[in-house]
């Protein structure tokens, strides 16, 4: 079996945990992928603290990019904003363990650039954010 | 196998001398897994004579062109200009001088956008495109509409891939400056009739811009046949090098425009504080031109002429039917664009419950190289209602064997998500 | 020739080593006339280094980038971003995505132009150049002045071809909002200060562009010492293939500019009638990019830096001092601009009653490669009160031997036209 | 010895016998070569029939350029307008006698693409007078 297609990976794209949109929310931030157009929305609540309660995504795309996204969103419910802030490339890969191409790259770190451009109140899901 | 190869014979391609002649070809993927290689849209393999080109340009004749009086300035010049003698003929201009030297189709469509553009078109004066343009074709109009306020209409695409040719001769009544479109659409494959668009263009009054980084590569071009005022076209998608394109102009139009990028070569004089440009074709050439480059593309258009651009147009014609026929019997492929009569070698598809980007990765794994993504035409993958397609596009060099690989590949896919 | 190769050693070139890099000394200009090729600042030759890894590029790589997720596109896109990140490390940038790709230093100046200058410049603003500049730094801004009115000022150039400094600063008092310079002129030779303009362009308030075609390869240049806003060079005078320069710029600056050519890759998102610019570097590359050529930069700026720059620096002022010393002894040759402690290798002359041209086309028969002409910098000339000069020029390959073929070679066209 | 170099184009250079600018004259034209900034000047006096009964170059270049000039305009005196319209490319090649590459070229042609575009009446002496 491909590494890249990994079971986990196949079945977080067919059955998301975490897929929708959190309404009301205390942030949402979405942005696409302009390489292939993958489009991923992330929606979070908050407590007073700082503590994310809740988070989905919603969103199209490749299994990379859909199981990543739902990875992700399942893995920073009790995180702290603060703490979100500082999630890098790694992280993601670490989840997914998989190795990635340039390309495929972009695929997998779609929800974490959106993900902290959200967190961070920024206009847009840059690539420095997750470099 | 056997009955592709003679097919082939009658089309006239000895297809195993013409894969012999690109060295990629020799190379595996991985260990055991030959490449089969389906985007030719995106950029096509180049054969050993245009690689030679170059490789002998930069061993024995490499130097700056025009303003040098040595051997080696001379010679490089020599080469620099016969190129662009033999791709003025390729697309049958009548003069060397309309051949621009740009870096690609993009540059040559920003170059009429900024220099013919900036100097004829007003607030409100009306330029017409089509909903199945290439980014490069959109992008460069609406820095225009931002900038000056110029309006925007689009031919409408029919459900079956064709422009609307009623809705254009609509829109025509209301005296646009300019219509540029794709002479072939990089995503239907649609061979739009660009002889009667541009005839009903100048009809109206309006100047034609004609994006042929699609067709020039794939069948005969004559530019004087279709009276196209402009036409802009990539060498790396003919067997060429990247980093040069060509802008053709009508020699009238491309006089009267202003320059556009500044610099050396462009200037006849140049004072402290004014210039005089150069003419025809050095006004729009500034600085140290791609010269190998250059080079490269003249031997590309001599590969391409010696092989025949009837033959691979026929050859690549009998591909797509082929592979439309094989694609369209797999459960849950669409394929868009018009039939195989109205398409060139380009075929893009959904496959259900898929992503293209999987359909694309898994197909990598047999060696089988197509492209997925909006392949720069958002607004008209929008237009189906879909954000992205998998496209296997066809060049003189592919096989119907390769497409029986192909269609393989997509019921493992298939089975994977199944 | 045996004192000259023992200097070389000291200087830490083994010169016939590095000359045997380069498959173009193998050829002879004419039967038994071998190659010497004193015409660097014009284009330099290329290593087999350089040659061999465009050639790979073709024969295993090729492929289209960004967009393609087959195993060709993901080896074209690593090939085509590592050299990038090879290219800012080269010239101490903090950030790979602060490298434009371009054609040259040509298109990089009128990118700035274009988009900074048309977003920053109106009527009235000045912008500083110098009398020394190369037209690719001239017209750019005539251009503009035609079409914003700004106003252009010039930092004078001294009898010994040096920057009037105090001149500058009295220009900077009148609050420019950009000067635009070449770190090194392409023909007195005359190294700026770059680092003492840029600071004090700075402190008035002004941006700055450095044009660094002469510098970037031929001295170690870092752009965060010398705190420019903007540089600008071109691979093919580094050793590297013609078709790709650069453009260096601060994030900031880059980020706040709005984009430049429209289409492929520099968007994010495209609509029917609008687009979402791209981030950076990509916002400003559109359409299919200069992708083997980008292989070949990361290629030259390897050698470059196997050689060690520092290395290439002294050997060159050593073969400069050389060059002087000769010259100026030979009677009617007038050389241009400062002695050789404030120049890189470089050396215009005039040799009187004889026209450059054919003092050139008459060292042409001995193998000697010189320029001749204005050398895209006109102004400079008629300020020195000659249309046109001889210009030798030296890189790392050349030696004290081939001097002595020049000035050999002057006698004789003394002798012709004596 | 080289053919660049006959003696005719050397003595020509060196002693040019057409070298000057008429005043009055009926036509005159000048222009540059833009890769070198070669300048040539030609003045003509012509009679009611269009005949050309005296003419001049001035400018500076080097010995092709300088002395295709001085061949070419002593050539032309005596011809009519309408017979200068069509000299060509080889009428210059022909008179300096020898083989020159697309650089030189420009030198030797020079002077011709002056002088027809003086005659034609045009604002600049473009290439494609030559070809
Ligand atoms: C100082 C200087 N600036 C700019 C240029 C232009 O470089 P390019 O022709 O590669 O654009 C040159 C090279 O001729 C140069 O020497
Ligand atoms: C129809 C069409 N137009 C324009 C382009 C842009 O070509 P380039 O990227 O070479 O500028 C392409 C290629 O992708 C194309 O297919």
């Amino acid at each position: 079996m491909d590494d890249l297609y990994r079971e986990v990976i196949i079945e977080h794209y067919k059955n998301p945990g975490y897929r929708g949109r959190l309404d009301p929310y205390d942030i949402r931030f979405a942005d696409n992928n302009p390489l292939c157009g993958d489009h991923i929305e992330i929606t979070l609540r908050t407590d007073e603290s700082g503590t994310i309660t809740d988070a989905r995504f919603d969103g199209h795309g490749c299994a990379i990019s859909q199981a990543s996204a739902d990875l992700l969103v399942e893995s920073i419910i009790g995180k702290s904003i603060e703490e979100v802030k500082h999630l890098n490339k790694e992280y993601i890969l670490d989840m997914l363990g998989i190795d990635l191409g340039p390309v495929r790259l972009k695929c997998a770190l779609l929800s974490l650039k959106v993900l902290k451009a959200g967190v961070y109140g920024l206009g847009e899901a840059s690539d420095s954010l997750v470099e | 196998m056997c009955t592709c190869l003679l097919i082939d014979i009658l089309t006239m391609l000895n297809i195993n001398e013409i894969r012999n002649d690109f060295p990629i070809f020799q190379r595996e993927v991985k260990p055991g897994v030959p490449l089969v290689y389906l985007d030719s849209t995106a950029t096509s393999q180049k054969p050993l004579a245009v690689i030679e080109a170059m490789n002998d340009f930069y061993r024995r004749s490499n130097a700056n062109i025009h303003r040098g009086v040595h051997t080696l300035a001379e010679e490089a010049t020599e080469l620099y200009e016969q190129s662009r003698v033999r791709i003025a003929r390729f697309i049958n201009a009548s003069a060397a001088h309309q051949i621009i030297y740009t870096r690609n189709t993009t540059e040559s469509i920003n170059l009429v956008a900024y220099s013919w553009g900036r100097a004829h078109l007003k607030a409100g004066d009306l330029v017409i495109l089509t909903e199945m343009e290439h980014h490069s074709n959109l992008v460069p109009w609406h820095i225009l509409q931002a900038e000056r306020g110029i309006e925007l209409e689009f031919i409408p695409v029919t459900d079956d891939g064709l422009l609307d040719l009623e809705a254009y001769k609509t829109l025509l009544a209301r005296s646009p400056k300019l219509v540029s479109f794709a002479h072939m659409s990089n995503v239907l494959g649609t061979i739009n009739p660009a002889a009667e668009i541009i005839r009903l263009a100048h009809a109206a009054g309006a100047v034609t811009v004609v994006d042929a980084a699609q067709s020039v590569p794939h069948f005969k071009v004559d530019v004087q046949a279709l009276e196209a005022d402009f036409l802009a076209f990539s060498a790396h998608k003919m067997c060429g090098p990247t980093g040069i394109g060509v802008l053709y102009g009508k020699t009238a139009l491309l006089e009267s425009m202003p320059p556009f990028l500044g610099g050396g070569d462009m200037i006849k004089e140049v004072k402290l504080r004014s210039f005089r440009p150069n003419s025809l074709p050095y006004k729009f050439e500034a600085g140290t031109p791609a010269i190998a480059e250059a080079v490269g593309f003249g031997a590309a258009v001599d590969y391409l002429t010696s092989v025949g651009m009837d033959a691979i147009a026929a050859h690549e014609h009998e591909i797509t039917e082929y592979a439309l026929e094989r694609l369209e019997e797999v459960p849950g492929v669409r394929v868009f664009g018009p039939s195989a009569q109205h398409k060139g070698g380009v075929t893009a598809f959904t496959l259900d419950g898929v992503h293209p980007h999987d359909v694309a990765q898994i197909l990598d794994r047999d060696g089988v190289a197509v492209r997925a993504g909006h392949h720069c035409a958002q607004p008209l993958h929008e237009k189906f209602g879909i954000p992205a397609s998998s496209r296997a596009s066809f060049y003189l060099y592919n096989t119907k064997a390769e497409i029986d690989l192909l269609v393989n590949g997509i019921y493992k896919v298939k089975e994977m998500f199944g």
